[in-house]
């Protein structure tokens, strides 16, 4: 029987093989092996090096991504992030990014308009606090940790309970993350790992808290993030579409290390958004909270921590009501084929005016940017792919709560749940042309 | 150690040839290879995939016109011709003659890559080039193409681009049914190029028995659907392409004799091998065309 | 010198032989076949590796004897060629050895009958495992296969089965050759759909419908002794028979028993993470338990999201 | 000796400066020499790109103490994209770089002329262009590694549509499916149609000196194997060569015109991506490239042949056995190589009935392979062996050779290439062929015609020193390739644990690097021995120090401009080794009259 030695496997006692255990001599069989093994180990780590540490962003933040850019018929270039730090603003005038080509006036006014914050621009002796303080809170990727201090400035053990982001699950998420989100999602989780900017969409950026494919209840409140069943479930299946392949041979314990890691990158990352955004004033970038940086920083893990915590509360889950009938069975035809058609004319509705943005189902949709600066285009509905899952119940949650960052708003509050569902059978039908005859909708070739 | 000479074996070891001939033999056959890789990749992609339902375009759907290609068959035929006869006179030691039809030959390369050029330039007008045609109009293809003829319409109707007055109500029509909304992308195409022209796997689901636009003038600069439109450009371009770099390489080749007659003092009968292996590949040349011309425009 | 060299040289071959030898003892060999022509192919594999092993041995030990047999002497002097006898127990063979025609007659013809052989020895397994007329006689009338159609892309495998009602249906498609309706099997509304897991029942022919979104992957279950590349812009039918189960009733791996589906084709930056797996139950009801169990997770409207993730 | 003095060389050249005479030389010998020289950098920096793929495969997630300063992003380990990069340009350069023109260019250039008694080649200024023609190759080729995503790493065989992804018409040059794919492609499309340009000039070039330019006597069946097996390979190339340059051209327009032979009727997804509609088939190119690069393989393998035998037959002081035999068995590889390229495709979705025909022929091709083997046996026996370093290494040739040839019968094999496609069977095979066999053979011929090309002699000793490792190394490198291979490796993967089965043979990747990195290392050897010789080495005075029969050895050491002072004429084949009445020698050089019977007619 072969030694297993692929991540994607549990050992007996239950911990996962990682590569650190690969490089323990005494899985070799042949002298030899085992010699030459004990020499090959010099050197060979699987964690990052000590050395090695987050550091501050460079990039500007993008505060309102959506305003910066017009419409588009085609997606980014491969190679391209969308802005890579402000100093470019000014040299990289032949860029092809939309932002590049906008003119320098225009640019300028990004930044008065305050859609734009130039981290280049915070003072060193601020950079330094900045820095310290998040590796205080934070750690280095080899250690991290989610280490909250209340008020008076004493850790506080129970900020970021429940959330798993104890340091022994935190050690081994980064090492799996180091294997495989790395190379797209970057050390930091800024979406900027070596074939990060190659792909289209690009990864996600962690770092400005926002989650696409969640269930949180956002019609309440919109500052939920995601709860760690949706980070699990998005690993688990991919999201089709994109390159973001699917983890789902991962073990289950490799998954929720890498859910908590994620959330550790994410806490980080908006944390250190929140006091660009928030510690300094929008043109010099000087500080002017009263508190202190160091405070303010405290101040802002606690929040985001907080937000973290209630994502997670199953009260604020969507709530999704059982669908007045069991589409499956083929009694209930007649009734798919009146709720598919009700969704066909909501869909064309004024109310929800899905079209406005599915232009011609979406086949039509042309590319807007999205929070984060990119382009993302408003899905093409007759393809039947859908990158948030394909479930009812993911179709329910997409139209009731909205995807965070595209543009797509929750409809929770304008829509009955049996309208929803009247939307959501509609949608699955739309892809499929035999099925559309069906149940009586036409929709132009 | 010493052996006499008489001992000696033969001199000349190799073939009676000389060594350029040799080398221009070697070389086409080279070429030939070239070529064979070319155009069996052509009739492979050509025969390979394109059915019934879905055939390959015809050349009247590509805008190629046969008797254009014939007449171009012709005047390389006739210019492979001069060739030899300025090889024969040079032979016979009448270098002017020579060169006279050696000029003639240049000429008539000349003529060829021109209307080439007069060829290539309605492709170019009509969008027939890869990566540019729009082929099956399903898919979001499809809404691509309706933009694009819009923006066509708009041109002719603004009077950028002249129709045929024939046509232009048509157009007026199929752009005020565009900007509505109206037309589903196979029905636009079966307005632009008629019902009769109409591919099978083009056809809208109701046929309306229309005259199209480019049935009322067959140059309005108008887009329509060809099945397998990128390809067929792709290897017409390909084939006549390079088959035309060699003609202008040739025409390099031809230009060089000319140039030593008129201003370097005169072409010599030693010349003549020089000439001979400029006009193997000038035949060589034409034998592609030979080819191409039956492959591309009849079959 | 000469001693010295031969030595290394035969040193080498018995090395080599030896590697091959010890390698499946210590666990370096192939995996276990376990589909129905996974054998046939494992033996052909060994017929090979026999005559190959054969010759091996035979070619570098006489390169070697001969190394041995006529190192020179250092300093060239005429005479010293032809020093060596024959041994005595060729001596009977001079004439064959002398006359250089009879002999290479010989190692032409010899080697030309062996490698005919190994050739037409192919023929029939690699028939019976691609080509799509035997498809036909494996997969009987009436008998159902195991249908899915396997989406690659950069990097996963997307995998599309007919649901419970609709595998029933497809239970009556007829084995026809070139009646085979594939239109059956185009996307439906109540699909089910998994990520990187093929699953298939014992004993039961699986049918794959193999195609790709972006590039070139080649779909390699190395248990099955199966690999088929998917083109971009072809649907290729993949089918196997798997001959042993590796999932207990809950569909969980046995332990031990993790048969992978990796991509063999180079595939972008991501290729070696590309591994699905093949699960392979026991009897048509674990099959059909498994499905229902997906198509009720993925089709069950009344399954809130939140349920999955509760409590974690 | 009389000289005939009409076949005097007749040189009224004026001497030419150093530019001429060294760089922009058209002397056969010079080209030969700058062929060599290009070719071993090449070697080194192909070299140490597969260190690289060996250190990664080793040790995939470590910080390598160097190398992680250029990975910064990455968190100092080689990213998958640079480690695709690094395997697809080592091949690259290995196959265009280094073993094509070592072999044609440089033993081609140098031995042609000599061996046959000319003065020079045919034309001499299309030499000249060949080479120069590698340099906008090699400025490409180099180019690569800086331009936006890095070089191509869609592997050496470049199939689309993961080296030909685009983004459609006037979108640019950048790739969706991989970052190499983008300008790193076509650097290295540029770089394969400019070397096949050299090449194609170089083929033709040696077709016509080999049938025109030889010396009286030297009929066709009295020409030395190298010269046979060059002239056969000039003449694959001429004839496979333009198939390639087609597929090169196809995917170049592909990339950069718009056009759609690889791309297939209903285009490709990558994420927000969508290729417009094709019309083309991604197997084309592998049709295209395989009509190539098979014969390519015996283009790197045949002229290393050749000049093996002639070693073998020289320091064995034996007639080669089976001249002729040997001629055969060449042209029919050459004539087979052209019929078998899709067993390369088998799995590829190629029509399975065409695997059938393709499988017969290529394991028949595997004949000529065994008779060639035989015949070396058979010139080593009765012989008197010189087991000097030209020796060793074609000894070694035949050795390895040996096994690359027989693991090729497992992949020619249709139903067990299923099990071998793709894993690391195939890259032992081809590393037995190309590494140990190919450059065994280059070895020995550097080793052989160094005191020819340079006056001077290599250190036999170090020379043994280097056989002795590199034979051991290599052996030690390559062998448990094939275990691997069997065991489930498959190929072409960053990390060798992707899979279970994969993650087993860690201890057998790691032996098998630093086996990789030590022969890289014990290339210095050979480096130092090689560069210090041409300064400080023993001088070779003699015309032929080995006392060999081909007719290089009449020309003075080194040869000068027009190579021979006496116009050589030939009375016999090359390969005369034995007791002549009346001669001291045991050898009887071609420009040397017969006395009595020769050793080859008897035997």
């Amino acid at each position: 029987m072969r030694k297993a030695f692929s991540p994607t496997l549990q050992t007996h006692a239950g911990q996962p093989v990682t590569f650190g255990s690969l490089m323990h001599p005494f899985h070799g069989r042949s002298a030899v092996g085992i010699l030459l093994a004990c020499l090959a180990v010099v050197g060979c780590e699987t964690q990052y090096g000590p050395e090695r540490t987050y550091g501050l962003r460079k990039d500007p933040v993008i505060k309102n991504g959506q305003k910066m850019m017009e419409e588009r018929p085609l997606p980014d270039r491969p190679g391209q992030l969308p802005i890579a730090s402000i100093k470019d603003l000014t040299e990289q005038e032949d860029s092809d990014h939309p932002f590049y080509r906008a003119d320098s006036a225009k640019r300028k006014e990004f930044l008065v308009q305050d859609l734009v914050r130039d981290t280049g621009l915070i003072s060193a002796d601020d950079r330094k606090i900045m820095e310290e303080t998040l590796e205080k809170l934070f750690g280095k990727p080899r250690d991290p940790k989610v280490a909250i201090t209340d008020k008076d400035g004493n850790p506080d053990e129970k900020a970021a309970e429940g959330l798993q982001v104890d340091v022994t699950t935190l050690a081994r998420g980064s090492v799996l993350y180091r294997e495989h989100c790395l190379h797209c999602h970057g050390i930091t989780g800024d979406g900027r790992g070596p074939t990060g900017k190659w792909v289209n969409p690009h990864p996600r950026d962690f770092r400005s808290g926002l989650f696409k494919f969640t269930t949180v209840n956002r019609v309440e409140k919109a500052s939920l993030k995601a709860s760690r069943g949706d980070l699990a479930r998005t690993l688990r299946q991919g999201v089709e579409g994109t390159a973001m392949p699917s983890f789902n041979l991962l073990s289950e314990q490799n998954i929720q290390d890498l859910v908590s890691y994620v959330m550790h990158l994410s806490i980080r990352g908006e944390t250190e958004v929140r006091t660009v955004l928030g510690a300094f004033d929008a043109a010099k970038m000087e500080m002017v909270d009263e508190d202190g940086l160091e405070e303010y920083i405290n101040k802002a893990s606690r929040s985001v921590v907080k937000a973290w915590k209630e994502s997670q509360a199953a009260a604020n889950a969507i709530q999704v009501p059982t669908m007045a009938f069991d589409p499956n069975d083929i009694a209930n035809v007649e009734k798919l084929k009146e709720s598919v058609q009700r969704g066909k004319k909501l869909f064309e509705d004024k109310k929800t005016n899905c079209n406005g943005c599915h232009v011609n189902y979406g086949r039509q949709a042309p590319y807007k940017a999205d929070d984060w600066g990119t382009l993302s285009r408003p899905r093409n509905l007759t393809q039947g792919i859908f990158r948030g899952g394909r479930r009812d119940s993911d179709l329910y949650a997409r139209i009731h709560s909205g995807i965070v960052g595209s543009g797509m708003n929750p409809f929770g509050k304008d829509l009955k749940s049996d309208e929803i569902w009247d939307l959501v059978n509609f949608v699955r039908v739309l892809p499929y042309p035999e099925m559309r005859k069906n149940v009586g909708i036409e929709i132009p070739e | 150690m010493s052996h006499a000479v008489h001992d000696e074996p033969g001199l000349k070891m190799g073939m009676p040839l000389p060594n350029g001939k040799l080398a221009m033999w070697l070389f086409l056959v080279t070429e030939i290879m070239f070529f064979t890789a070319l155009i069996g990749t052509y009739m492979i992609l050509r025969n390979g995939q394109t059915s019934a339902g879905n055939p390959w375009p015809q050349p009247h759907d590509v805008h190629l016109v046969e008797w254009i290609g014939a007449a171009n068959t012709f005047v390389l035929i006739l210019s492979s011709f001069f060739v030899v006869l300025a090889h024969h006179y040079l032979h016979i030691n009448q270098p002017g003659k020579g060169a006279a039809y050696l000029g003639l030959t240049l000429v008539l390369g000349c003529v060829f890559l021109g209307v080439k050029a007069i060829e290539y330039k309605s492709k170019f007008e009509h969008g027939i080039l890869p990566g540019r045609v729009f082929e099956k109009l399903d898919g979001p293809r499809g809404y691509e193409y309706v933009a694009k003829v819009k923006e066509q319409l708009k041109d002719i109707v603004d009077g950028k681009h002249h129709v045929d007055s024939k046509a232009m109500d048509a157009v007026k029509q199929l752009l005020t049914e565009i900007t509505d909304n109206k037309l589903s992308p196979k029905q636009v195409n079966e307005r632009v190029v008629g019902t009769k022209h109409v591919k099978p796997v083009d056809m809208p689901s109701n046929p309306q028995n229309v005259t199209g636009i480019l049935e009322l003038d067959s140059h309005a600069p108008i887009s329509y659907s060809i099945p397998w439109g990128n390809l067929w450009a792709s290897c017409y371009f390909a084939m006549t392409g390079f088959h035309a770099l060699h003609v202008l390489g040739g025409l390099v080749i031809f230009a060089a004799p000319l140039v030593k007659h008129f201003i370097g003092g005169g072409l010599k009968p030693e010349d003549g091998l020089f000439v001979e292996n400029a006009g193997l590949y000038w035949h060589f040349v034409d034998i592609v065309w030979i080819f191409l011309f039956p492959l591309l425009y009849l079959v | 010198m000469g001693k010295f060299w031969s030595f290394l040289f035969g040193i080498t071959m018995v090395a080599c032989v030896g590697l091959f030898v010890a390698a499946p003892f210590v666990g370096w060999w192939m995996v276990e076949p376990h589909s129905l022509h996974a054998s046939r192919v494992d033996n052909l594999f060994y017929i090979i590796l026999v005559v190959t092993g054969i010759f091996f041995i035979l070619t570098e030990g006489v390169l070697v004897a001969l190394m041995w047999a006529y190192r020179g002497t250092p300093d060239l002097k005429a005479g010293d060629i032809h020093k060596g006898e024959l041994p005595g127990f060729i001596r009977p063979l001079a004439n064959v050895f002398n006359t250089p025609h009879k002999i290479e007659i010989a190692w032409t013809l010899v080697p030309a009958a062996i490698l005919l052989y190994l050739g037409m020895a192919q023929i029939s397994t690699w028939a019976d495992i691609k080509y799509l007329s035997r498809m036909e006689k494996q997969i009987k009338d009436g008998e159902s296969p195991i249908v899915c159609d396997v989406s690659a892309r950069q990097f996963e495998w997307r995998v599309r089965y007919p649901n419970s009602a609709r595998l029933k249906e497809m239970q009556t498609i007829k084995a026809n050759a070139g009646k085979r309706d594939w239109e059956k099997f185009s996307p439906h509304y109540d699909d089910v759909h998994v990520v990187n897991e093929v699953h298939a029942v014992k004993n039961k022919p699986v049918l794959v419908h193999l195609s790709t979104r972006d590039v070139i992957h080649s779909f390699n279950l190395p248990h099955m002794r199966v690999k088929q590349d998917a083109l971009p812009g072809k649907m290729i039918p993949v089918w196997f028979t798997p001959i042993s189960s590796n999932v207990d009733k809950e569909g969980k791996e046995l332990p031990g028993k993790i048969w992978e589906l990796p991509c063999a084709e180079l595939c972008g930056w991501g290729h070696v993470r590309m591994v699905g797996r093949l699960y392979v139950h026991e009897t048509m009801d674990d099959y059909q338990a498994w499905l229902a169990g997906v198509e009720k997770q993925q089709r069950n409207g009344t399954s809130p999201p939140q349920a999955v993730a509760a409590n974690q | 000796m009389s000289v005939s003095p009409s076949t005097a060389p007749a040189h009224a050249h004026h001497e030419p400066g150093f530019l001429g005479k060294y760089v922009f030389s058209q002397d056969h010998k010079i080209i030969g020499i700058q062929f060599l020289f290009t070719s071993l950098i090449f070697l080194g920096i192909g070299g140490i790109l597969a260190l690289l793929v060996r250190i990664k495969l080793a040790w995939p997630m470590a910080e390598i103490p160097i190398l992680r300063d250029y990975f910064p992003d990455n968190a100092g380990v080689i990213s998958d994209t640079a480690y695709n990069m690094f395997f697809t340009m080592h091949a690259t350069i290995m196959i265009f770089f280094v073993i094509i023109p070592f072999l044609t260019g440089a033993f081609g250039n140098y031995c042609i002329p000599l061996m046959i008694g000319a003065d020079d080649m045919a034309f001499p200024k299309l030499n000249m262009l060949s080479y120069w023609f590698m340099w906008p190759a090699i400025g490409f080729a180099v180019a690569g590694f800086f331009v936006p995503g890095g070089h191509a790493g869609a592997g050496w065989t470049s199939y689309p549509t993961l080296a030909s992804g685009s983004l459609g018409v006037g979108q640019g040059i950048e790739s969706p499916a991989f970052p190499g794919s983008g300008w790193g492609q076509f650097c290295w499309l540029m770089a394969a149609l400019l070397v096949g340009v050299s090449s194609m000039m170089g083929s033709v070039n040696y077709i016509t000196t080999i049938i025109n330019m030889r010396a009286p006597g030297m009929t066709l069946f009295r020409m030395p194997m190298t010269i046979w097996a060059m002239f056969i390979t000039a003449i694959l190339q001429a004839f496979a060569l333009p198939v390639l340059t087609v597929a090169l051209v196809f995917q170049l327009m592909d990339k950069t015109m718009g056009s759609t032979f690889f791309l297939p009727p209903s285009g490709l997804d990558f994420g927000n991506y969508h290729s417009g509609p094709g019309g083309g088939q991604p197997l084309l190119w592998q049709h295209l490239f395989w009509f190539y690069s098979h014969p390519a393989v015996y283009i790197m393998i045949l002229p290393a042949m050749g000049i093996v035998s002639d070693i073998l037959s020289t320091f064995a002081r034996r007639p080669l056995f089976g001249y002729r035999a040997m001629i055969y068995s060449i042209a029919g590889i050459a004539g087979l190589g052209f019929i078998v390229w899709g067993h390369h495709m088998f799995q590829s979705g190629m029509d399975p009935r065409l695997g059938t025909g393709f499988m017969v022929a290529t394991i028949m091709i595997a004949l000529p392979s065994a008779v060639k083997t035989f015949n070396w046996l058979g010139t080593l026996f009765r012989g008197n062996l010189q087991f000097t370093t030209p020796m060793l290494f074609s000894l070694g040739f035949v050795s390895l050779f040996i096994i690359g040839g027989l693991s090729g019968i497992f992949m020619a094999a249709t139903p067990v290439d299923i099990k071998i496609h793709d894993t690391y069977f195939i890259v032992a095979h081809i590393h037995y062929v190309l590494f140990t066999s190919s450059l065994f053979g280059i070895f020995a011929g550097i080793y052989y015609w160094f005191p020819k090309m340079f006056g001077r002699f290599m250190s036999d000793k170090w020379g043994k020193v280097h056989f002795f490792l590199t034979f051991v190394l290599g052996n030690f490198t390559f062998f448990p390739m094939h275990i691997l291979g069997v065991a489930e490796m498959r190929r072409r993967i960053s990390t060798p644990q992707g899979t279970i089965l994969e993650g087993g043979l860690q201890n057998l990747n790691i032996f098998v690097s630093i086996s990789a990195i030590a022969l890289g290392l014990v290339q210095i050897i050979f480096l130092i021995n090689f560069l210090g010789s041409i300064f400080f080495g023993k001088r070779c005075t003699e015309r032929n120090p080995w006392k060999s029969n081909t007719l290089e050895w009449s020309a003075p050491t080194p040869p000068g401009h027009g190579n021979f002072d006496i116009p050589p004429v030939v009375y016999h084949g090359p390969y005369e080794y034995g007791n002549f009445e009346g001669k001291a020698d045991d050898n009887l050089m071609q420009t040397e009259k017969a006395v009595g019977v020769l050793p080859s007619q008897t035997h």
